[in-house]
C-alpha cells in the first residue's frame, strides 16, 4: 500500500468514464436502445390508424403525435436507467466512489440521452415525412426534440432515482414523470405546429433551451440526493 | 501515515426496529474490525452506515478524527467496498470492468498483471463476466479491491460464493493488507480466522 | 482539485446555468411579444408580413356586421388611437361584446382587413353590480365617442 | 423564540398544544364560512355580466388558493425535514398532501362548473390556470403514490420531499408554458388588471380567512393522527393512552 496521498482524477474524468461505460453497455445490448425506437415508430403508426389517414388531419396532428410518442418512448427507456446498477451492486460502488455523485449521475444521464434521445431525433424525420411535414418544419422538429429530450432525460433521471428498488417502480415512474414532462411537450409540439403554420416559433426554441440548461444545472443534484435516499 | 476510523454513539432505526443504539468503535491502521451478529440483525446496515451509504439516526463516524460528512470525497477516496452484489457488469469484460473503476480513482502503483496472476484470473481477462463462475467473479471483485490500493477495506459477507481455497485467499489478502498498514471493516456471520489485531462489535 | 474547490465550482456552474436559463427565458418572452402587434403599428404598416400575429383592443361600438346566412363577421378593433377592420368566420365566444376587449389571431389581408382565424374574448376581470356597470357604461359612451373621433384623426393622419 | 419552536417540534408537546389549538381554528373558521356563504349567496348583488354564476368564486377562489398553499406547506416542510432532520415537519408534509389534493379537486370542479356559463364549456384545455391546477392534482397523486409505495417511513419522507421540491418549480413552469401556448391571457399591455366592488370583495376575504382557519384545523387534526401513528411505539404515547384521561 502506497502511503503518499494521491490525486483523485478530475471530475471530467469521472463524467466521461461513467458515460463511456454506459455507452459500452448499450453497445453490447442494442435491444435496450432499439426497443424504445420501435415503440416510438409504432405509436406514430397508431395515430393515423385510429384517427384516419386524411392528409389534412395528418398535417395538423403530426407535431403533437410525434412529440407524444417521443415522450412515451423516453419514459420507456428511463425505466432501466438505474435498475440494473441497483441490482448488480454498481450503484453502491457509485455511492462510495471518490467522485462527486452528481457528476457520475450526469455521466449516466448523458449516456442515456445519447442512446435514447439522440436516436429519436434522427429517426423522427422518417416518421415526420409520412405525416406530410414539410422539410423546413422537420428541421425545427428535430431541434425541439433534441433540446426537449435533454430535459426529459435529466428530469426523468430524478424520477428513475426516486423509484429505483421499488416493486411497482415502472407505473410509479410514469406517474411521477409525466406531470414534470408536460411543459416540455407543450413547448416542443407547439413550436413545431407554429413552424408548420408559418408563424414565429422561436419562443418555443428559446424556452426549451432555457429548460434544458436549467435542468442540466439542477437535476443532477436532485437525482444524486434521490439515489442516496433510495439506496439506503 | 496512519489513519483512524471511529464511530461515536451510532444509533440506527429502520422502520420500527432499533437496529443498534449508542454503538461506538475505533479502528487504527493495521487493525481489523469485525461486525458480528445473527442474520438480519443489522450488520449490513451498520457497515453501510459506516461507509456513508445510510444515514444514521444519531452519532458520527470519524475518519482521521474529522466527521465523515464533512469530507465525503476524501473518505470515499480512501475506501473500497465489496459486498454480496459485486458491482461488476456481466456484459463487460474483466478489463473493461476494472478500467471503469480505474478511471474514477487515484491511479495505483500496483501492477494489474501481477494482481490477476495472484488471484488466478489472468486467463480470463478477455472474457465477459457473465461467462465466469460466481467464484471467479468474486475474485475479479477482489482484484478491484487490490488495484484500488487504498487504506480502508469494507467487506460485507466476503466469504459468500467462495470455496475453501477462495476463503483462504480472502483471509490471506486481509492479513497482508493489515500487515502493510491497511485496515479492514468486515461484516461476517461466520467465524473468521485472520491474524491481525482484531476488534469485534457484536450486534444484539 | 480539492473537494472544497470542486464544490465552489459546482455551485458556480449551477448558478451560471440558472442565469443563462433566465436569459433564454427572457429572450423567449421577447419573441412571444413579437406575436402581438399594437393596432396603431398595424395601421402604420409595421407588422410581420406573411406571418400570423395577434392584435388586441376594444371592439368599436356599433361596428359589428353579420353577413346573412353565414358565420362571417366583420368588426373593428381599436386601441383608442387607431382602428383596424377584422374579418372572422366562425362562432364568437360568449363574452364577445361591443365595447369589450378582444384578441384576434390571424394575418393581414391585402385589402388591409385583418383576417382572423381565432378570436379570444378577454375574460373580464371587473366584478361589479349591474347598476354600477350601467352608470359606467353611460360613461363609456363618452369614451367611445372620443375613441371614434381619435380613430378618425388617425385615419386622416395616414392619408 | 427558537427554543419555543424547538419545543413545539417535539411530538408529545405538539400533540398537547394542537389539541388545544384545533377547536380554536375550526369553530371561528366555520362561523366565518357560514357568514360569508350567507352574504355571498343572498346579500351580495349579482354581477352585471355573469349574473348569479359568479357567486361560485366564494368557493372556487379559496379552494384554489388553499390547493397551492397546501403544496407550499408540503414542499417547505419537506425541505425543512430534509435539511434539519426535524421529524415533525415530515409528518406535516405527509398530512398536508391529501388535504391539498382535496382542495385542488374542489377548485377544479368549481372552476369547471363556472366555466360552463362563462366560456360555454365545462373544460377549457387552453386555460393556463386550469392546466396548472390539473397538473398540481397529478403532482399530489404522484406524491401520495410515491409515499405509499415506500414501506420505510423515513425513506418515504425523504424521497417524497425531493419530489415535492422538484414539483414546485414545475407548477410555475406549467403555468407559463400553457399561457404561452394558448395565448388566452395575452394582451396585458392593453387591458389592466381587474377590480372588484367592495361589497363583493369583503365576503370573499371573509371566506378566504374562514377557509384558511378550517384548513389549519384540518391540517392539525391530520398531523395529530400522523404523529400518533409514527410514534406509536414510543413511551409517551403508551403513557398517554394508559393514563386515565388520555385514552379518549
Amino acid at each position: 500500500m502506497s502511503e503518499a496521498p494521491r490525486e483523485i482524477p478530475g471530475i471530467l474524468a469521472g463524467l466521461v468514464a461513467t458515460a463511456k461505460r454506459d455507452l459500452l453497455l448499450a453497445w453490447k445490448r442494442p435491444g435496450d436502445v432499439l426497443n424504445p425506437l420501435f415503440f416510438f415508430a409504432m405509436v406514430c403508426t397508431l395515430f393515423p390508424l385510429a384517427v384516419g389517414p386524411s392528409a389534412e388531419q395528418l398535417e395538423f396532428s403530426g407535431p403533437g403525435v410525434l412529440w407524444v410518442a417521443a415522450l412515451l418512448a423516453t419514459l420507456l427507456s428511463l425505466n432501466s436507467l438505474f435498475i440494473t446498477d441497483f441490482e448488480d451492486g454498481s450503484l453502491d460502488q457509485l455511492l462510495v466512489s471518490p467522485q462527486p455523485l452528481p457528476i457520475l449521475v450526469l455521466g449516466k444521464t448523458l449516456a442515456h440521452w445519447l442512446t435514447s434521445g439522440l436516436p429519436l431525433v434522427f429517426v423522427s424525420p422518417i416518421l415526420a415525412i409520412t405525416y406530410r411535414m414539410p422539410l423546413s418544419v422537420v428541421g425545427v422538429m428535430m431541434l425541439t426534440l433534441a433540446l426537449g429530450t435533454i430535459s426529459l432525460s435529466l428530469l426523468g433521471s430524478i424520477g428513475a432515482a426516486l423509484t429505483v428498488g421499488l416493486h411497482r417502480g415502472t407505473a410509479l415512474l410514469s406517474l411521477l414523470i409525466l406531470p414534470l414532462a408536460m411543459p416540455i411537450m407543450i413547448l416542443g409540439a407547439n413550436a413545431v405546429s407554429l413552424a408548420a403554420s408559418n408563424d414565429i416559433y422561436s419562443t418555443g426554441i428559446w424556452a426549451l433551451g432555457a429548460y434544458a440548461i436549467a435542468s442540466l444545472s439542477l437535476a443532477p443534484y436532485a437525482t444524486a440526493a434521490a439515489l442516496r435516499i433510495s439506496n439506503e | 501515515m496512519t489513519h483512524k476510523l471511529s464511530g461515536d454513539n451510532l444509533t440506527l432505526i429502520r422502520g420500527e426496529r432499533c437496529l443498534f443504539q449508542d454503538l461506538s468503535f475505533a479502528l487504527e491502521s493495521g487493525g481489523l474490525l469485525i461486525l458480528e451478529g445473527r442474520n438480519g440483525c443489522g450488520k449490513t446496515s451498520l457497515i453501510r452506515a459506516i461507509a456513508g451509504m445510510l444515514s444514521l439516526e444519531e452519532g458520527t463516524v470519524y475518519w482521521d478524527n474529522e466527521p465523515v460528512d464533512n469530507q465525503r470525497q476524501v473518505f470515499h477516496g480512501a475506501l473500497v467496498w465489496l459486498a454480496h452484489r459485486t458491482g461488476l457488469k456481466g456484459d463487460l469484460t474483466l478489463v473493461e470492468n476494472l478500467g471503469f473503476e480505474h478511471a474514477l480513482r487515484a491511479h495505483s502503483k500496483r501492477d494489474p498483471e501481477e494482481v490477476y496472476e495472484r488471484l488466478g484470473i489472468a486467463r480470463l481477462k478477455k472474457l465477459i463476466l457473465r461467462s465466469l463462475s460466481a467464484g471467479q467473479q468474486r475474485r475479479v471483485a477482489l482484484a478491484r479491491m487490490l488495484l484500488a490500493d487504498v487504506p480502508l477495506w469494507f467487506m460485507d459477507e466476503p466469504f459468500t460464493n467462495l470455496d475453501r481455497e477462495g476463503r483462504q485467499l480472502v483471509m490471506e489478502l486481509v492479513e497482508e493488507h493489515c500487515a502493510t498498514g491497511g485496515m479492514c471493516v468486515m461484516a461476517a456471520h461466520q467465524d473468521v480466522e485472520i491474524d491481525a489485531p482484531t476488534t469485534k462489535v457484536r450486534i444484539q | 482539485m480539492k473537494p472544497r474547490q470542486q464544490r465552489m465550482l459546482a455551485v458556480g456552474l449551477a448558478a451560471l446555468g440558472i442565469a443563462i436559463a433566465a436569459g433564454l427565458t427572457l429572450r423567449a418572452f421577447q419573441d412571444n411579444m413579437m406575436f402581438f402587434v399594437e393596432v396603431s403599428d398595424v395601421v402604420a404598416g409595421e407588422y410581420p408580413k406573411e406571418r400570423n400575429f395577434r392584435i388586441g383592443g376594444l371592439v368599436v361600438g356599433g361596428s359589428m356586421q353579420r353577413a346573412e346566412g353565414s358565420l362571417d363577421i366583420r368588426f373593428e378593433v381599436t386601441d383608442t388611437a387607431c382602428t383596424v377592420p377584422v374579418m372572422y368566420s366562425g362562432v364568437l365566444p360568449d363574452l364577445f361584446r361591443e365595447g369589450q376587449g378582444v384578441v384576434a389571431h390571424g394575418r393581414m389581408g391585402e385589402d388591409n382587413v385583418f383576417q382572423a382565424d381565432k378570436i379570444l374574448a378577454k375574460h373580464d376581470e371587473d366584478y361589479m353590480a349591474p347598476e354600477v356597470a350601467d352608470s359606467l357604461s353611460k360613461h363609456q359612451q363618452d369614451i367611445q365617442e372620443a375613441v371614434v373621433k381619435g380613430a378618425a384623426e388617425c385615419r386622416t393622419n395616414d392619408s | 423564540m427558537w427554543k419555543w419552536f424547538h419545543q413545539l417540534a417535539s411530538p408529545p408537546h405538539f400533540y398537547r398544544i394542537s389539541a388545544i389549538l384545533a377547536p380554536w381554528l375550526a369553530v371561528p373558521g366555520l362561523i366565518l364560512i357560514a357568514y360569508a356563504a350567507w352574504q355571498g349567496l343572498f346579500v351580495v348583488p349579482m354581477d352585471y355580466q355573469q349574473g348569479d354564476a359568479f357567486r361560485i368564486i366564494y368557493v372556487h377562489v379559496p379552494s384554489a388558493y388553499l390547493s397551492m398553499m397546501a403544496y407550499m406547506i408540503m414542499a417547505t416542510s419537506g425541505a425543512i425535514g430534509l435539511i434539519w432532520r426535524i421529524k415533525l415537519s415530515h409528518a406535516v408534509a405527509a398530512a398536508a398532501a391529501p388535504i391539498g389534493a382535496g382542495f385542488t379537486f374542489l377548485a377544479l370542479c368549481t372552476g369547471s362548473i363556472w366555466g360552463k356559463p362563462m366560456w360555454g364549456t365545462w373544460w377549457e384545455w387552453g386555460d393556463p390556470r386550469m392546466m396548472s391546477e390539473l397538473i398540481l392534482l397529478f403532482l399530489y397523486f404522484g406524491y401520495m403514490a410515491l409515499r405509499s409505495s415506500i414501506d420505510d417511513t423515513t425513506k418515504a419522507d425523504k424521497a417524497s420531499a425531493v419530489l415535492a421540491l422538484v414539483g414546485i418549480v414545475n407548477v410555475v413552469i406549467v403555468h407559463f408554458s400553457v399561457e404561452w401556448w394558448s395565448s388566452l391571457h395575452q394582451g396585458q399591455t392593453v387591458f389592466k388588471k381587474g377590480t372588484m366592488d367592495a361589497d363583493m370583495r369583503i365576503p370573499l376575504l371573509i371566506m378566504l380567512l374562514g377557509f384558511t382557519l378550517l384548513f389549519g384545523a384540518m391540517l392539525l387534526r391530520r398531523i395529530r393522527t400522523e404523529v400518533l401513528f409514527r410514534e406509536r411505539r414510543t413511551k409517551w404515547v403508551r403513557e398517554m393512552i394508559l393514563s386515565p384521561e388520555g385514552g379518549a
